[in-house]
């Protein structure tokens, strides 16, 4: 502690670790506050969820000067150092598609916690433990290098998520809780047995047994084509579940509905893109060959259209606001799994740009839903109408997160769509041209929820006294509304923090593009200089 | 001229029997001593007991470091005559026999004395029944595997038996008897038609034989041989519990003292695994293209039925019985691992593993139910443990971390067991079974996350506290710690089953007897 | 006539296990259920004896064995059902019902 | 003495065991089903004599007749045996526990005779006079621990007996 | 040149506006909000005008170009490494800047949208002077105004589809602006989501241009598409540009997306004049001038274009010859026009259409001000056949509406005469054959504009009141604020005309030749010949003819409306009325097929209707197949009991005794928790494997 530049250095190699594990050590603080003293967990929980956040803000200035280097950054530990005896080793880095997503979950963690000050009045301190045990799960998934330890946070994560559904949640929170843990957990241990395959793989390619996943990369890819079907199946199963695509989804609506606000933004927010992040960490590079077989590609393009259209109209008859933003969901994760299964730079990076602005956008929409339902106790829409004279501020808050998870441009959503429907248009004109229908009924739904709760006269009594938003409130939302123009308006970092994991990605799942190398030609053409005069 | 005894008998042979001899004594020195121990100070029978497991343990362990230091190409000591062969896996079992018994004995007391049954005997015939298994799993001769295999059984239907005038005791101590007996006789049945086709109750002589049987049949063996396996096999499943001879546990372990469930389902359980090692990888090593039709099939049926029966059910003892059931479905699997020729190492090691993770989540499980036991509660039904979190926080927690373990969720200790299990399931090829294993697993959570919904979203029914006696304290304590312990750093027991199964040095030593 | 041989042995045998099992299966009365365990194991004896006749002794010991154990079980098991008789007034095996899903 | 006339014993003492096992799961009377039962086991007694084991025949003998089955008429005593003469003797499930016994006794009996080419055809010539020697040294070198063993069964056996069957003391 | 220079200001302006009104406009007083939101409307239409004037002068230094300023790169990383294999030229970049292009084609569009849209931030500070939510208004105009600047000065398509979906934002804002009312909000999403419709057509051409030259800069893809590379008929290009279109059918309320625009007359009437006459909705055509060098390559697009113009220009003219309410005749005449403006378009003549745009902003505008002015005086009301005798009541009103109406029907000299003419004469030379029929409908067409447009000022102006006495009573001239913009209109409804005057008529068509460099080589029929110049002012006579006629028969049905009058059509052929009443069935045909908002019968089509079955799919189908997986678990562990329960109990209380026994057999068998079953099932697997092994 004693010099400064030391302990610089130190906190930089370690800082995965930190970010990791500041929430569970909030946590285990938490169990030796008395249950009783509710305040005092309160402000503990949100200082160790705002700390959570702050210790990852020095991530971004350290990433961005190494934005365009090769490989993994960060990274932390040796392979097989954890138990040596069946080579799994805690091992962490993060590249740019994991650095985003980190960052969203800090942030998002953060909001969630502070959002449940008052929604949460029963079992505080319980609460607030799982939430941060939660958090360090979310954390470790995006964070590990060792296939092993990704698999023990996918797992151990969803305990937690499952017991605030299961004891925070609405009335039929057990079927949902339930249903979300089978659901999911039926996924993952197929995957499992994926993971397994790989390692045997590994070891008689090379003689070693490693979990370390880019040890990985370098075999899997041999698997000769009758066994990597099977293979990617078997993630395909638990990836798809979790993002949810489209024949898996039904565990979502559900789920959404009955957990407390915070937990709806987290599993929107963060635990969705998990699903998405699994398909571009390991179906896309261990699989080439699977992923590029056309009928593969066409079913996971397929499915992810149907998701797209499918959960837009689903959308649309919805009677409970909650679940129409849960289905929303599955309308805008199935532009992240097309702009995925395109596999082009463009694709690729909208679809991570696209998860983590639904990360933003949708998390929002979770925390509106959630401010009517705690102020009236219902998500019935037909019980609200003209909240825009009762709820000024709140209204207009709500519509710029309905534009932007509409994908209105200078918004952030317009910009993964945008990206990811130019990436499906290059593979085929089909695609794009059907996904677009989800963006037009995006706004149809999103708009005419707006106008049964918004617009109108109020003509239920009940709603005539609801309050504003309390400056609590509004923080919750302040960084996200600031966010969804930054992103809206400048994504550029985005972009450029994407561009090295996501060309390597292609270049590893499609040798053929040429990634990186602009044909001479195409510079603009000098009959139209780009000048400026002065 | 016969030898004489000194003759016959080293220094050696009492060596090996030293862990069996000590605990004799202390069980004899128990029974002697509840003579004169006050009603009101019988837990020092338990002390006693303790400390007869921990000298046993003591002796184990230096058994154990003869085997260091001779080398790691001794694999094992035999004594008496090649009756007792005192290898790696037995000390590996002894060590979870003596486990499994202390963590029982401390939960016994508080249980005891509420049920008001607290004498001597109970504790000796623990101390006994753990010599019974140490014979089952040491043993190399069938007649004293098979002895063995009742005295621990016989012990055990009077322990299970052991609260007289509970009228479900009684009838799951003679349902528990009836069936055990009538599946000793076919045991028996089985060893002695194998004593017939070998002509030898030495487990070595008998594989010996068997292996020149499959080769001049060419992997064909005739009939008798395969009903002699059969038989045996169907007494050696019974006594794991597989489906479909599984049908005395949810019986037996509803109606004993949940002390006893929890030993049984352990301890019994363990022993019944070492011996069924014992028989199939020792004596009948050759024979394993006939018996892995047989394991598959019951290792089907039982993650089935068990699973599907588990749905069900609301007493919350009889629901763990059928998820050890389950359980034994997977271990099952281990077994099948490997060619139909031979066995793979990692199987095995997946048993052994599943078996220590077991122990521990398994005991601690038994240990909150017996913990919910007071006067006029019996505590075991799913109803009693509705709201527990509010009622008592720590045992909530801590029966939250075994059902989760149970489920094989990671970074607990049970997520090791099913691991391997599966791994050794891909790394031969059995994607098929690997498949269906983990969606059992799936089903699997459903009814341990039962329980955990009553425990933390039911309101409680009533309010009063659940108090913890020291014994169970200490219990539940060790359990929770050695599931999250071997849950996240297993890398020490995945090192010792190694070392058991000598796969550290000089590669798999799957043939239990060399 | 044919000699008797080690075959007669074990059909006799396994005609005795067969009484037995029919015995375990058929019979209410649970001391009777006891007997024709005990003839399972002396169909079981009757086997060792006679293979002991093809390799030595080891069957004959084998047989105390089990005799031995015939003897334990059968101590334990009136225990138990006396037990039970003092709780339940019967011995009729299908009145053991308190235990079932 | 080596056995005389062994076939005609061999039939007539199987036969008498038989019935005596056909006798003990049909009598109503469980008094009448345990003398029955004692008559099996004397025929088996004196088929272990033509087995040469003579040792085994005796401790048949004194062990199961006198010892067992006295235990047996003892509990059939201690319990109520007019309840149980005026009850149903079988089970719902006897014809199926029949057909399943049966069968397995069927494939038991083909099996045998399929297989009976891995038994040795040849017969050790077993001293009668040595033959409860020969056990005790058996017992006291090779089945050592069994022995010992046996005997905790034994004391266990006892002393669950005991335990089971006691008095109730404590008041509860 | 600082104004070029710092041509960003221009849209920032108004956007530093609407951002001010969104933190602090709650507590501004009026006179504040007046002076930031009007204040940077003024200040960027000076801005524009300097801009515009210097873009004169550099123009004569890089003669043929357009000044481009890029901020900053928008969309792409900007380092050339995220790239995208295009069709024809390997890889290219992914980027899209923040950059902005002055050239004619923009300025003519910066100049009338700042114009006209300070003229209306003028008026409203008048016409909402007694609404709630000021400050809202404002900030909404304002941030129009922002999102119309980025879509006409972009540089970009995505740039453009910015403003383009930005206005589209705002007038869904403004359309709702009374969002009490359902009628308003119903409008807004109609309008918002119909024109989400044309804007995933933007999108699509969008990509496709992409995807096809690798940029989307105008400039590139204009050069690109000029090269010579790609031919004429190319697949994509026609593609695109239909994609396009789709888009500008859209925004400008083209058949068959024109739906929107009637019901967007509940927004209050400076927006209706600003957005949703002058400079909205000109923004398809601007699209498709813009992108006149890819429509040039695309015959078949063009054809599209003008045909779908001259259908669109017919039919929503017929429907305005029997509405009624005030703003409705003005919305269908807008539709109407903008057909004109894309007929003009589609038959290549790019700059008749623009110039049809520009003048049609200052009439249309004055318009719909002047009937704002018209519901003004009267209260609200804005149903004519409750009007009459305003002439003399509101007197600059009348005069400046009467100015409108006449430039509107193409009386000479005034502004909609030249350019109407202009896009009639293309419509006869540019291709000829059977295009002429296009010019036929455009001829109808000014007929029937004639007639509705004169049938407004005669019921609305002339004649005795028939409005209720009190609201008589109250009626008023408007203030300063809201007959200066009217007076400013009008002033250039007369002259703007000859800022285009064509060559025909001895004028230079400045207009034209300013927008030569941005339409260089577009197929426009030029160097007019003696005999055509006959022609064209034959052509020109007749339709001049036509405005009269039109004028004369509205003036005989409705000139003596005090004394009750009957609708023409009515009388002649009531069904015809009907139809044209009920604005050909089109608004509820929607609703029956494509929204499903109406049931045919006890089915639901459309939009809604495969939301109710998706929804009714995924609660019984998809949720219910995992259910029922989960269902079946627990079904078969309860199996026993399921059996006792239902066979056993079920027919038990009613069955036959015998057939109770015959099933309650195995049931009885399988008694659960008796030693001797589990006895028996051990046997029957003992059996079991004995018999698998021993008869394999």
């Amino acid at each position: 502690m004693g010099c400064g530049p030391r302990y610089g250095r130190d906190m930089r190699e370690h800082i995965l670790s930190i970010i990791l594990f500041l929430p569970l050590a909030g946590a285990a603080l938490l169990l030796f506050v008395p249950r009783d003293n509710k305040h005092v967990i309160r402000v503990l929980a949100n200082a160790f969820a705002l700390a959570g956040f702050l210790v990852s803000l020095p991530l971004v200035p350290w990433f961005w000067v190494q934005r365009f280097q090769p490989g993994f950054k960060f990274v932390e530990g040796v392979p097989g150092t954890w138990i040596p005896t069946i080579g799994a080793g805690y091992m962490l880095g993060i590249d740019g598609i994991s650095f985003l997503l980190i960052m969203l979950t800090t942030l998002l963690g953060w909001i969630s916690i502070l959002s449940s000050w008052n929604a949460i009045q029963e079992r505080v301190k319980e609460y607030y433990i799982w939430f941060l045990i939660l958090q360090t799960g979310m954390l470790g998934v995006f964070m590990a290098l060792d296939f092993f330890l990704f698999f023990v946070f996918w797992e151990a994560m969803l305990v937690p998520m499952y017991l605030l559904i299961g004891i925070w949640g609405g009335p039929r929170k057990l079927y949902a809780a339930i249903k979300f843990f089978l659901y999911t957990l039926l996924g993952s241990v197929l995957m499992l047995l994926g993971i397994l395959f790989l390692y045997f793989h590994h070891f008689r390619a090379t003689g070693v047994y490693t979990f370390s996943i880019p040890e990985l990369y370098k075999t899997a890819p041999n698997i000769e084509f009758q066994s990597a079907i099977w293979l990617f199946l078997a993630f395909f199963v638990a990836f798809a579940i979790k993002v949810p695509m489209f024949p898996f989804h039904t565990w979502l609506p559900d789920a959404h509905v009955e957990a407390p606000t915070a937990g709806s933004v987290i599993l929107a927010g963060v635990l969705l893109k998990m699903g998405t992040y699994g398909f571009l960490r390991f179906s896309l590079p261990l699989f080439p060959g699977v992923v590029m077989h056309p009928k593969v590609r066409a079913w996971m393009v397929g499915l992810s259209i149907v998701g797209i259209i499918y959960g837009a109209l689903v959308s649309l008859m919805q009677k409970d606001m909650k679940k129409l933003v849960a289905y929303s969901s599955v309308s805008h994760l199935g532009f992240c799994t097309l702009g995925i299964f395109a596999v082009n730079s463009l694709g690729i990076t909208g679809s991570v740009i696209q998860q983590v602005n639904h990360g933003i956008s949708t998390g929002a929409l979770f925390l509106i839903v959630g401010i009517l339902y705690e102020r009236r106790h219902t998500r019935e829409i037909a019980e609200y109408g003209g909240i825009s004279s009762v709820m000024p501020v709140y209204a207009t808050i709500t519509m710029i997160m309905f534009l932007s998870s509409m994908g209105l441009p200078l918004l952030n959503g317009f910009i993964g769509e945008f990206t990811i429907l130019q990436g499906a248009w290059i593979e085929s004109r089909l695609w794009a041209g059907l996904s677009v229908i989800g963006v037009i009924l995006a706004a149809a739904y999103l708009l005419w929820l707006y106008q049964r709760v918004f617009f109108g006269v109020v003509n239920n009594p009940k709603n005539e006294k609801l309050h504003d938003l309390s400056p609590r409130e509004v923080l919750c939302f302040a960084p996200l509304v600031v966010l969804a123009f930054a992103i809206g308006l400048y994504p550029k970092p985005l972009f450029q923090i994407l561009e090295q994991p996501v060309n390597q990605l292609v270049q590893t799942v499609r040798p053929g593009q040429v990634n990186g190398q602009v044909h001479a030609q195409t510079a603009v053409p000098s009959a139209a200089p780009g000048r400026t005069g002065n | 001229m016969p030898l004489t005894l000194s003759q016959m008998f080293t220094p050696t042979d009492y060596f090996v029997a030293l862990p069996m001899i000590m605990l004799t004594l202390f069980a004899l020195g128990i029974l002697l001593i509840d003579l004169i121990v006050p009603d009101d100070w019988k837990w020092t029978n338990a002390v006693t007991a303790l400390a007869g497991i921990g000298f046993s343990a003591y002796s184990v362990f230096q058994i154990q470091r003869t085997f260091v230091q001779v080398g790691p190409n001794f694999p094992g000591q035999p004594g008496l005559r090649n009756a007792l062969f005192v290898d790696r896996p037995a000390i590996y079992f002894f060590y979870l026999f003596l486990g499994g018994a202390a963590i029982a004995i401390l939960m016994s007391v508080r249980y005891l004395e509420t049920e008001r049954e607290h004498r001597g005997e109970y504790y000796a015939l623990l101390l006994l029944s753990v010599v019974g298994m140490m014979c089952m799993a040491a043993g190399a001769d069938i007649v004293l595997i098979f002895i063995g295999l009742e005295l621990m059984a016989i012990s055990t239907y009077v322990l299970v038996g052991f609260l007289r005038r509970d009228r479900r005791s009684n009838e799951a101590a003679l349902k528990y008897l009836l069936l055990g007996a009538f599946s000793s006789g076919i045991f028996a049945y089985g060893l002695s038609l194998f004593y017939g086709v070998t002509g030898s109750t030495n487990l070595l002589d008998i594989r010996r034989h068997l292996t020149q049987q499959m080769l001049y049949s060419s992997g064909h063996p005739d009939a008798v041989t395969i009903v002699a396996l059969l038989t045996v096999m169907v007494g050696l499943l019974f006594k794991i519990a597989a489906v479909p001879f599984h049908q005395w546990a949810p019986d037996a372990y509803e109606g004993a003292p949940t002390s006893i469930t929890a030993f049984m389902s352990v301890a019994v359980k363990a022993a019944a695994w070492a011996m069924l090692l014992r028989l199939l990888l020792g004596g009948m090593t050759p024979l394993r293209p006939l018996y892995v039709p047989v394991i598959i099939f019951a290792s089907l049926a039982t993650m089935t039925g068990a699973n599907l029966a588990a749905i069900t059910q609301s007493n919350l003892k009889r629901l763990l019985a059928y998820s050890s059931i389950a359980h034994v479905g997977y271990m099952l699997l281990g077994l099948v691992a490997g060619t139909p020729q031979f066995q793979s190492a990692e199987g095995i090691k997946g048993i052994l593993i599943y078996l220590l993770v077991y122990t521990f989540m398994n005991l601690g499980a038994f240990g909150v139910v017996a913990s919910l036991r007071r006067r006029e509660i019996i505590g075991d039904e799913i109803d009693d443990i509705a709201g527990l979190m509010s009622r008592a926080p720590i045992e909530a927690t801590l029966m939250l971390l075994f059902l989760l373990s149970l489920a094989g969720i990671p970074p607990l200790a049970g997520f090791w067991g099913k691991y391997f299990i599966f791994l050794s399931l891909i790394q031969t090829g059995h994607y098929w079974l690997a498949g269906a294993a983990v969606l059992y697993s799936v089903v699997g959570l459903y009814y341990y996350m039962r329980i955990a919904n009553a425990m933390l979203v039911r309101e409680p029914a009533e309010r009063e506290p659940v108090r913890l006696g020291f014994g169970n304290a200490a219990a539940l304590g060790l359990t929770a710690l050695a599931t999250l312990w071997i849950g996240i750093f297993p890398n020490a027991s995945i090192r010792f089953v190694n070392w058991v199964l000598n796969l550290d040095r000089t590669g798999p030593l799957i043939s239990w007897l060399r | 006539m044919t000699p008797i041989t080690t075959l007669h042995y074990l059909v006799l045998a396994a005609a005795l296990f067969v009484l037995g099992v029919i015995g375990v299966l058929t019979r209410r009365n649970v001391i009777i259920i006891l007997m024709s365990i005990e003839l399972i194991l002396n169909a079981v004896n009757l086997n060792l004896v006679a293979f002991s006749r093809l390799y030595g002794l080891q069957g004959q010991v084998f047989s105390i064995f089990v005799i031995a154990d015939a003897a334990a079980e059968a101590a334990v098991a009136f225990g138990i059902l006396i037990a039970f008789f003092r709780n339940k007034e019967t011995v009729n095996v299908d009145e053991i019902d308190l235990l079932k899903w | 003495m080596t056995p005389v006339a062994t076939t005609f014993f061999f039939y007539l003492l199987s036969g008498a065991a038989l019935l005596g096992g056909v006798l003990v799961i049909t009598r109503r009377n469980p008094v009448h089903s345990a003398l029955s039962l004692i008559m099996t086991l004397l025929s088996i007694a004196g088929l272990y004599l033509m087995l040469y084991a003579p040792f085994v025949a005796g401790v048949q003998i004194i062990l199961y007749v006198g010892g067992i089955m006295v235990l047996f008429l003892f509990v059939i005593m201690l319990i109520n045996i007019e309840q149980a003469s005026r009850e149903e003797r079988f089970s719902k499930q006897w014809p199926v526990g029949i057909l399943a016994a049966a069968a397995l006794g069927v494939l038991f009996v083909s099996v045998f005779f399929k297989g009976r080419s891995v038994l040795p055809t040849q017969l050790l010539v077993l001293p009668e006079e040595h033959n409860t020697q020969q056990i005790a040294v058996l017992l006291y070198s090779d089945y050592m621990l069994a022995f010992e063993i046996a005997s905790l069964l034994l004391l266990v056996a006892m002393i669950g007996a005991v335990v089971m069957a006691k008095k109730r003391t404590t008041t509860p | 040149m600082f104004f070029l220079d710092h041509i960003w200001m221009v849209p920032l302006l108004p956007a530093l506006g609407a951002a001010c009104m969104f933190f602090f406009g709650r507590g501004a007083t009026k006179r504040t909000v007046n002076v930031i939101c009007v204040g940077a409307v003024v200040l960027a239409f000076l801005f524009s005008c300097g801009a515009v004037l210097q873009l004169n002068e550099w123009s004569v230094q890089h003669p043929g170009t357009g000044f481009e300023k890029t901020l900053y790169t928008w969309l792409g990383s900007d380092t050339g490494r995220l790239t995208y294999s295009n069709a024809n030229r390997g890889q290219s970049e992914f980027k899209a800047d923040v950059g902005f292009l002055l050239d004619p084609l923009s300025a003519i569009w910066l100049l009338f949208v700042t114009g006209v849209g300070m003229l209306i931030h003028i008026y409203s500070m008048g016409y909402m002077a007694h609404e709630g939510g000021y400050y809202r208004f404002f900030g909404y105009l304002n941030l129009f105004m922002f999102s119309m600047l980025v879509l006409i000065l972009g540089n970009n398509y995505a740039l453009m589809f910015v403003g383009w979906e930005g206005v589209g934002l705002c007038s869904y804002l403004l359309i709702g602006f009374y969002f009490q009312r359902k009628s308003a909000s119903d409008a807004a999403n109609k309008a918002f989501i119909t024109n989400r419709i044309g804007d995933a057509g933007f999108l699509l051409g969008l990509f496709a241009i992409a995807g096809h030259f690798g940029s989307i800069q105008f400039t590139a893809v204009t050069a690109l598409a000029r090269s010579g590379q790609y031919h004429s008929g190319d697949a994509v290009i026609t593609l695109a540009t239909i994609c396009l279109f789709i888009g500008a059918c859209g925004k400008s309320a083209q058949l068959p997306l024109y739906v929107w625009l009637p019901d967007a007359m509940e927004g209050p009437t400076p927006v209706s004049a600003l957005i949703h006459a002058a400079t909205m909705v000109t923004a398809g055509v601007y699209m498709v001038a813009r992108s006149n060098a890819l429509f040039v390559l695309a015959p078949a697009s063009m054809k599209v274009v003008a045909i779908v113009g001259a259908l669109t220009a017919i039919f929503a003219a017929s429907i305005g010859l029997v509405q009624n309410d005030i703003k409705r005749v003005l919305a269908y005449s807008t539709i109407s026009q903008l057909g004109y403006m894309f007929m003009a378009l589609g038959v290549g003549a790019f700059a008749a259409g623009v110039f049809h745009v520009f003048t049609h902003a200052f009439f249309k505008a004055l318009l719909f001000l002047g009937a704002g002015s018209v519901i003004h005086a009267l209260s609200g009301e804005q149903d004519f056949r409750r009007m009459g005798g305003l002439a003399k009541v509101i007197p600059v009103t009348y005069r400046t509406m009467l100015i409108a109406t006449l430039a509107i029907a193409g009386i000479p000299p005034l502004a909609g005469f030249v350019s109407k003419d202009e896009i009639l004469w293309q419509a006869w030379s540019a291709h000829g054959g059977a295009f002429r029929s296009l010019w036929l409908l455009a001829f109808f067409t000014a007929l029937m504009t004639a007639f509705y447009m004169f049938r407004l000022i005669c019921l609305t102006f002339y004649g005795q009141p028939r409005m209720s006495p009190e609201v008589e009573d109250h009626v008023h001239e408007s203030p300063r604020s809201m007959t200066l913009p009217l007076i400013v209109l009008a002033f250039f409804s007369v002259t703007a005309g000859f800022l285009g005057w064509p060559h025909s008529l001895g004028g230079s068509n400045a207009f034209e030749r300013y927008l030569s460099p941005v339409f260089a080589n577009a197929a426009v029929a030029e160097a007019p010949e003696e005999t055509s110049r006959s022609l064209e002012w034959g052509l020109m006579a007749l339709s001049v003819a036509a405005a009269a006629a039109g004028f004369g028969l509205a003036r005989r049905a409705y000139g003596q409306a005090d004394k009750g009058y009957a609708e023409p059509i009515a009388a002649a052929a009531p069904p015809v009325y009907q139809v044209l009443y009920n604005k050909y069935f089109v608004d509820e045909g929607y609703d029956y097929i494509f929204t499903g908002r109406r049931k045919l019968g006890p089915l639901r089509f459309g939009a809604m209707g495969a939301g109710e079955a998706s929804s009714w799919v995924d609660t019984n189908v998809i949720d219910g197949a995992v259910n029922a997986a989960g269902w079946m678990t627990r079904a078969t562990a309860s199996l026993s009991k399921w059996w006792d329960k239902w066979i056993i109990d079920g027919v038990g209380v009613n069955g036959p005794a015998l057939l109770v026994r015959a099933l309650s057999y195995p049931a009885r068998l399988v008694q659960w928790g008796l030693v001797q079953w589990y006895a028996l099932v051990m046997v029957v697997g003992l059996t079991g494997f004995i018999w698998y092994y021993a008869f394999r």
